[in-house]
């Protein structure tokens, strides 16, 4: 090959490269497990760092959009507030409650933490890069993200804080609710691919035709599928406009209103990691993994897409945040069961549909027919119910 | 690698402590829960057994000791919804969980 | 010349298969076996359809019913015909088509259907009579408001009766049964608010199960024993010589075989279905039921099931019979039946409630026919079941016709007279009446009823069924010619201001039509034509006037007609020829009609005149001989007595020995107050705490506690699982 | 490996019995829920080192997942949370305890007398989840039907059992959204 490609192909490979090298020096008995070892010491490095650049992003660009600057003292432009931040968290003191159940009270954040970042061990960052490659990835992902609720509910329920408990079982609610569409959406990608490996998933986007990648979201059941998947992530991760479980005007801070300090922050870290995680596997069902989005820019190293991608997910929704008001508790379950349930179940039989029609045109006017189709008759049934009109203040005027 | 038999022994202890626990406590969620465990219990041991099993048995594919498992998983889940509704029901209108105070039947 | 005749007849009737005769006998079943199915199916579905209705839908209800049956009454037909054009080729026209129901390993139960000429001539009666039955019912309940669960009960039931019959699997035949039963008890508590009709119907259901359950038994057994429940199949059927001589071979207790013992298992559950002698209690009351009700279910249909059910199982019953000889289970259904034949006939002579005089001439009737099937073989029995469900049918829709008209009367006593206000009622009735008496040549019971007394006489192990036969067709005549003179003759007795009225067209078009087929179908069994011998048994089918002249044959007809017109002659002499008036100076007292008690005395009814000069028999018989009292003596009376020695165990032997180890340490102390009071409070304190033992102990088994329940049931499968376990490691599986 | 037992299964199996006896044992019937999830783990990771991968995973989702979140909030909503209840055990408490006793002996000895205490493992079975797919459309797919009828019986009959009387609507309100 030539120099110039080896050299592009090397710097893709970089880490991967770096890891072997490393493992090289020891035993061959345990070169395997200390390049586990060096894998998930990259993954502890790299996105407890992207997450303290978010937290700054996030606080700078919500500023913007409030019309204010946000952070802008510590280092240049403030960019060294998220050290700060961590620093002052970690002095703080740490508070128990005197009522709180103090084991279940520290419990909480360690799991979530060590739960979301089980989520990571499937995740391929780049071509090459994933922790395990196992057969059941995706079903692995799922699965641990199940189970961050029960930490969830013994933050809440531990603190002895009604507006804990209360967040709590918000919480809870929510992320069962929306568990199911956001598993039903992935599973289009899935039966597309016919495979519960991450891997396989990107691998079967990488292709080009033309100069335009073969992305699931360029797809009419792959883009359904997307735009629910990413409603059901936000709210699985309890961000805005689904962030009712955390409501500062309603609950105090929901389920971690008594938490401080270090335990604080792990919640915090554990709330954003979820967050990356979720937006990682949207990126990777949906649009292409660490593909690059042009065939011309194929020469990139597969990592930078990935993580661009990942930041462009998380200026997304930064972007929401600032932008949409909270829903109601009833909105949100009937949002959850009346429109993303039936949708996500439609947009499996369309898959199927797609996959069993063959090439050509015939399948995409069907698929995005039937997809447009449900999702006017389906907004007009629910939206018949509930008398929208001009809105009316009781009190103010 | 492990025995079958070890597992086997697990799965017979956890089985006897759900056992124990349905037996002894007077909540009746404790005591759905110790349901779950007896079936938990039971699972592993179809698990263990399609492990160290011939697999090729039943539909020729040796899949049947696993799917018996699933599907008992699945079984499982909806048992609990429906017990722990009717604990919930039943406490509406007893303000009881206690089993040993559950001994009338009208509602 | 019959024979070609019948046999041309019959190819007329089967042309688009005659091809497929062939099929029939050395291929698979033909078409009409295949669907034979659908003929109970469809009135079950039509049952399930019309649960789903409106109470309001009336007309769509009994359209479905009505249609439903209609299919399958023209599907019998076609059936019907099949078997006869396959009789008229000369070849033995059984078809089955069985299918595995349930397979446990090596075992599979096994279901199935059959097409023979018992099956087809019952598919016919059956879905024939019912027809007419729900059509007459539409009049009948035309006031009913629940008349869309009415017809629904009764679809259900045509649909499982249909099943009994063409079921060759003592299994399906069992569920179809168990179905049946279980509608008779809807139809006969059908005006559950009545008490009485509650009450009749628990009776109903749970004597019959007494019978069901050795029914089971014998089915079990036969199972264990065959291991098939198929009647025929293909030779390896249990009602055929294989299975057979097996089971004869299995000797059993008290010198029975397995076939004797199980055949009169099956004969217990036939018993309590038809009404035999010790479980017959549940038939009158069943009268309680709307009168179609009392007419389909427990006088042409259901009560025959049993009697259906022997023929069926009639190989095995008279199995090992040597020549001319017979089996312990025959002979103890002839006298069973040859007993309730005669108790039946005597009861019904002193009851005065109309209905309740047909039950129990039902049930004599039944005993005939039970009697028919164990000396004279299934020909004889079947034939006089045929006959039966066409005139006793047309009695009871007769009958119901009368109540209908005398708004809901049912006393004999307060009717009379009706013979100039319903005419058409009058005819059928009386057409009816004689057909059950057995009046000579004309009506068809005469000549069913006088092959039975034939059959019997013929019998030789003993000449005691013959005897009571002959006493009980005196008395017959003599009850019926009875009825008529109360209800038809002499003068109107009831209330004077309620005015009887003839009942609507549906009601007595059914009524005429029954009454053709009361006198026409005695031609089928005639001895010198004995069509329908021949047709069961599908031998070939001759006619000879020699048949007359069989040995002994025409003097006993002779002597049977003469005692019949004896009867009919003492009722015409006691209550026609000087009619029946009300005492002139009693008043009349109208008062609700309470149904199933003894027909007691009320002001202003007349005494019978039997009842006048033989008051002590008179009592007995109107009491039905004390059978209802009888039981209440022994059956009852010992459940009640278990209950009340478990009860007095409980308080005396436990409450009791605890209260006297209390008192006597009582006594002790107070003997010992003087030297020592503190053994006074320990033994106190003891014999109270014995008590409070005592008493715990008493209470433990009864509170409804979960846990308690979750303990024993636990307990319960770990001692079986440790069984499993030894037995295991007796047997080597698990190595000791 | 400590006599022939991985490491790694010892742990598992020892977390496992733990969390099932503290859940036989705590007052807090939390506390209990809490630590039936750990034991629902502990068997998810037998399950792994057993190589079956779906399963172990299909219990994480069901159980932690679903069944965990579904007991915690029933104890919340029949109000068993907050107070550790008194008396928590049944009166005769010791006969329960003496039977379970006796069937984990009865099961101890079957597993040992009828089995080998060293079973040679056979290699571990190829099962992708692909195979497991093909198998529930294939063989298994009555079943699978089945059992989809069950859980919408089960989904429904639990919402309608637990759904609040309107005269209760009240309290029975979050009743409904905890289902």
């Amino acid at each position: 090959m030539s120099l110039q490609a080896s050299f592009w192909n090397n710097l893709d490979q970089v880490f991967v490269l770096l890891q072997h090298w490393i493992a090289g020096y020891f035993p061959v008995g345990l070169q395997s497990a200390v390049g586990t070892i060096l894998a998930v010491v990259g993954i502890l490095a790299t996105f407890p760092g992207i997450f303290a650049l978010t937290t700054v992003l996030e606080r700078k660009g919500l500023g913007r959009i409030q019309n204010r600057l946000g952070p802008n003292r510590v280092g240049p432009l403030g960019i060294l507030q998220p050290v700060a931040d961590g620093i002052k968290s970690l002095t703080k003191e740490d508070i128990v409650p005197l009522s709180a159940d103090a084991a279940v009270h520290f419990l909480a954040p360690v799991v979530l933490v060590v739960a979301v970042f089980l989520g990571y061990a499937v995740l391929p960052v780049g071509r090459n890069m994933v922790l395990m490659n196992m057969d059941a990835g995706l079903l692995f992902f799922f699965a641990i993200g199940a189970s961050t609720e029960l930490s969830i509910f013994m933050a809440g329920w531990s603190s002895r804080n009604k507006y804990s408990l209360l967040g709590a079982m918000r919480a809870v609610a929510q992320m069962i609710s929306y568990e199911v569409p956001l598993l039903l959406s992935s599973v289009v990608a899935v039966m597309i691919t016919g495979s519960l490996s991450t891997v396989k998933i990107v691998e079967a986007q990488s292709g080009f035709t033309g100069i335009f990648p073969h992305w699931y979201v360029f797809t009419p059941w792959g883009f359904a599928g997307f735009v629910l998947f990413v409603i059901a992530a936000l709210a699985e991760t309890n961000r805005s406009p689904f962030d009712l479980p955390e409501g500062e005007s309603e609950l105090v801070a929901g389920y971690f209103t008594e938490y401080s300090g270090f335990k604080f922050a792990l919640f915090f870290l554990g709330e954003y990691l979820g967050m990356f995680s979720i937006a990682g596997f949207a990126i990777t069902l949906f649009l292409g993994g660490w593909g690059a989005p042009l065939s011309v820019l194929g020469f990139v190293p597969s990592w930078v897409w990935f993580f661009l991608k990942l930041l462009a997910a998380i200026a997304f929704f930064i972007w929401l945040r600032g932008t949409l008001p909270r829903l109601r508790q009833d909105q949100l379950m009937n949002f959850a069961w009346k429109f993303m349930l039936p949708m996500t179940l439609l947009n499996l039989l369309v898959a199927g549909a797609w996959r069993f029609l063959g090439d050509g045109w015939l399948r995409w006017v069907v698929c995005s027919a039937v997809l447009l189709a449900a999702y006017v008759l389906l907004g007009r049934v629910l939206m018949r119910h509930q008398n929208l009109g001009a809105r009316s203040y009781r009190y103010a005027d | 690698m492990t025995p079958l038999a070890a597992f086997l022994i697990v799965a017979a202890l956890v089985f006897a402590i759900g056992l124990a626990i349905s037996l002894t406590r007077r909540n009746a969620i404790l005591v759905l829960i110790g349901i779950e465990l007896m079936l938990n219990a039971a699972n592993l041991n179809l698990i263990a057994f399609w492990r160290f099993g011939p697999h090729s048995s039943g539909h020729g594919d040796g899949l049947t000791g696993m799917m018996f498992a699933i599907f008992s998983i699945a079984v499982a889940a909806a048992e609990a919804a429906v017990g722990l509704g009717l604990v919930i029901t039943y406490h509406r209108h007893a303000k009881t969980t206690d089993l040993d105070a559950m001994t009338r039947m009208k509602g | 010349m019959i024979v070609c005749s019948a046999s041309l007849m019959a190819s007329w009737l089967a042309q688009d298969q005659a091809p497929n005769f062939t099929a029939a006998y050395h291929g698979g079943p033909s078409w009409i076996v295949q669907i034979l199915w659908l003929i109970p199916a469809i009135p079950m579905l039509a049952a399930g359809l019309i649960a789903l209705l409106k109470q309001s839908q009336r007309n769509l209800a009994a359209g479905l019913a009505i249609g439903s049956l209609g299919v399958s009454l023209l599907l019998a037909i076609r059936a019907f015909t099949h078997v006869l054009s396959v009789w008229g080729q000369g070849g033995v026209a059984r078809e089955v088509v069985s299918f595995n129901w349930i397979e446990l390993g090596a075992t599979h139960l096994q279901l199935g259907w059959i097409l023979d000429p018992l099956a087809a001539i019952m598919l016919v009666m059956v879905s024939f009579v019912g027809l007419l039955i729900f059509v007459y019912a539409t009049g009948y309940m035309a006031h009913d408001e629940n008349f869309t669960r009415f017809f629904c009960f009764l679809s259900l039931f045509a649909g499982a009766m249909l099943g009994v019959i063409i079921a060759n699997s003592l299994l399906l035949l069992f569920m179809c049964w168990e179905i049946v039963g279980l509608t008779s008890y809807l139809l006969i508590g059908f005006w559950y608010q009545k008490p009485s009709a509650a009450a009749a119907a628990k009776k109903a259901f749970l004597t019959t199960r007494i019978g069901d359950i050795f029914f089971l038994l014998g089915i079990v057994w036969l199972f264990a024993q065959t291991g098939t429940m198929l009647f025929y199949n293909h030779g390896a059927g249990a009602m055929e010589p294989v299975a057979l001589a097996a089971l004869l071979s299995q000797p059993a207790a008290l010198g029975l075989t397995a076939a004797g013992a199980i055949g009169l298992l099956i004969f217990a559950g036939a018993a309590g279905k038809s009404g035999q002698l010790p479980l017959h209690v549940w038939l009158p009351d069943a009268m309680e039921g709307p009168t179609p009700v009392s007419a389909l279910i427990h006088a042409a249909t259901m009560v025959a099931a049993g009697v259906y059910l022997i023929a069926r199982v009639y190989p095995l019953m008279s199995a090992g019979a040597t020549a001319g000889g017979t089996t312990v289970s025959l002979t103890v259904v002839a006298w069973i039946g040859a007993l309730t034949a005669l108790f039946g006939a005597l009861v019904a002579v002193a009851q005065n409630d109309i209905k309740r005089i047909l039950a129990y001439s039902t049930v004599s009737q039944l005993g005939y026919m039970m009697v028919g099937l164990a000396t004279g073989g299934v020909a004889v029995g079947m034939f006089h079941l045929i006959t039966h469900a066409f005139f006793k049918a047309l009695l009871f829709l007769g009958a119901g016709s009368v109540i209908h008209g005398c708004h809901e009367e049912q006393d004999i006593r307060r009717m009379g007279g009706l013979g100039k206000i319903m005419p058409v009622t009058f005819l059928t009735y009386a057409v009816g009446m004689l057909a059950l008496s057995g009046f000579p040549i004309f009506f068809s019971g005469f000549w069913s009823k006088d092959a039975i007394i034939g059959a019997a006489h013929a019998w030789p192990v003993s000449e005691g069924p013959f005897v009571l036969l002959l006493i009980g067709a005196l008395l017959t005549a003599f009850y019926m010619t009875r009825q008529v003179g109360y209800v038809f003759f002499g003068s109107w007795r009831g209330p004077s201001h309620s005015h009887a009225h003839e009942s609507p067209l549906v009601m007595t078009l059914p009524l005429s039509i029954l009454a053709v087929f009361a006198i026409g179908l005695g031609v089928l069994g005639t001895p010198a034509w004995p069509w329908f011998t021949s047709f069961i048994e599908s031998k070939r089918l001759l006619v000879d006037m020699h048949g007359f002249s069989e040995p002994g044959l025409v003097p006993l007809m002779g002597f049977a007609v003469v005692l019949v017109l004896l009867g009919l002659g003492a009722g015409w002499w006691l209550y026609m020829q000087k009619a029946v008036q009300r005492p002139a100076t009693a008043p009349v007292h109208h008062h609700q009609q309470e149904h199933g008690d003894e027909p007691q005395h009320r002001p202003g009814d007349i005494v019978d005149v039997l009842e006048s000069s033989a008051p002590i028999i008179w009592k007995w018989l109107a009491n039905r001989l004390y059978f209802d009292e009888l039981y209440a003596a022994t059956v009852l009376r010992w459940y009640a007595a278990l209950a009340w020695l478990s009860d007095w165990l409980d308080r005396r032997v436990w409450g009791g020995t605890v209260a006297a180890i209390a008192k006597g340490f009582r006594g002790l102390g107070w003997a010992n107050k003087a030297i020592d009071s503190q053994w006074i409070d320990g033994t106190f304190d003891k014999g109270c705490e014995e008590l409070v033992t005592g008493g715990g102990l008493l209470a433990w088994l009864q509170a409804g506690r979960t846990s308690r329940y979750l303990r024993v049931l636990a307990l319960g499968v770990l001692v079986l699982a440790g069984l499993e376990l030894v037995v295991g490691a007796m047997s080597g599986q698990v190595r000791p | 490996m400590i006599f022939g037992f991985s490491i790694a299964f010892l742990l598992t199996a020892a977390l496992t019995v733990a969390g099932a006896l503290a859940a036989a044992l705590l007052k807090n019937l939390v506390h209990c829920a809490l630590s039936l999830t750990v034991t629902f783990a502990g068997l998810a990771l037998l399950y792994l080192q057993l190589d079956a991968q779906f399963a172990g995973f299909a219990q994480i989702l069901v159980y932690i997942g679903a069944v965990a979140i579904l007991v915690v909030f029933a104890i919340l909503l029949t109000r068993g949370a907050g107070i550790a209840e008194y008396r928590g055990f049944s009166s005769s408490w010791l006969l329960g305890l003496s039977i379970a006793a006796a069937t984990f002996a009865l099961l101890g000895w079957a597993v040992i007398k009828s089995l080998p205490a060293e079973t040679e493992a056979s290699a571990a079975p190829a099962v992708t989840v692909q195979s497991i797919g093909a198998a529930l459309m294939s063989s298994y797919v009555l079943p699978l039907e089945i059992v989809a009828v069950l859980l919408t019986v089960a989904l429904i009959g639990a919402v309608i059992v637990a759904m609040p009387e309107p005269r209760t609507r009240k309290s029975g309100a979050e009743s409904g959204g905890g289902q």
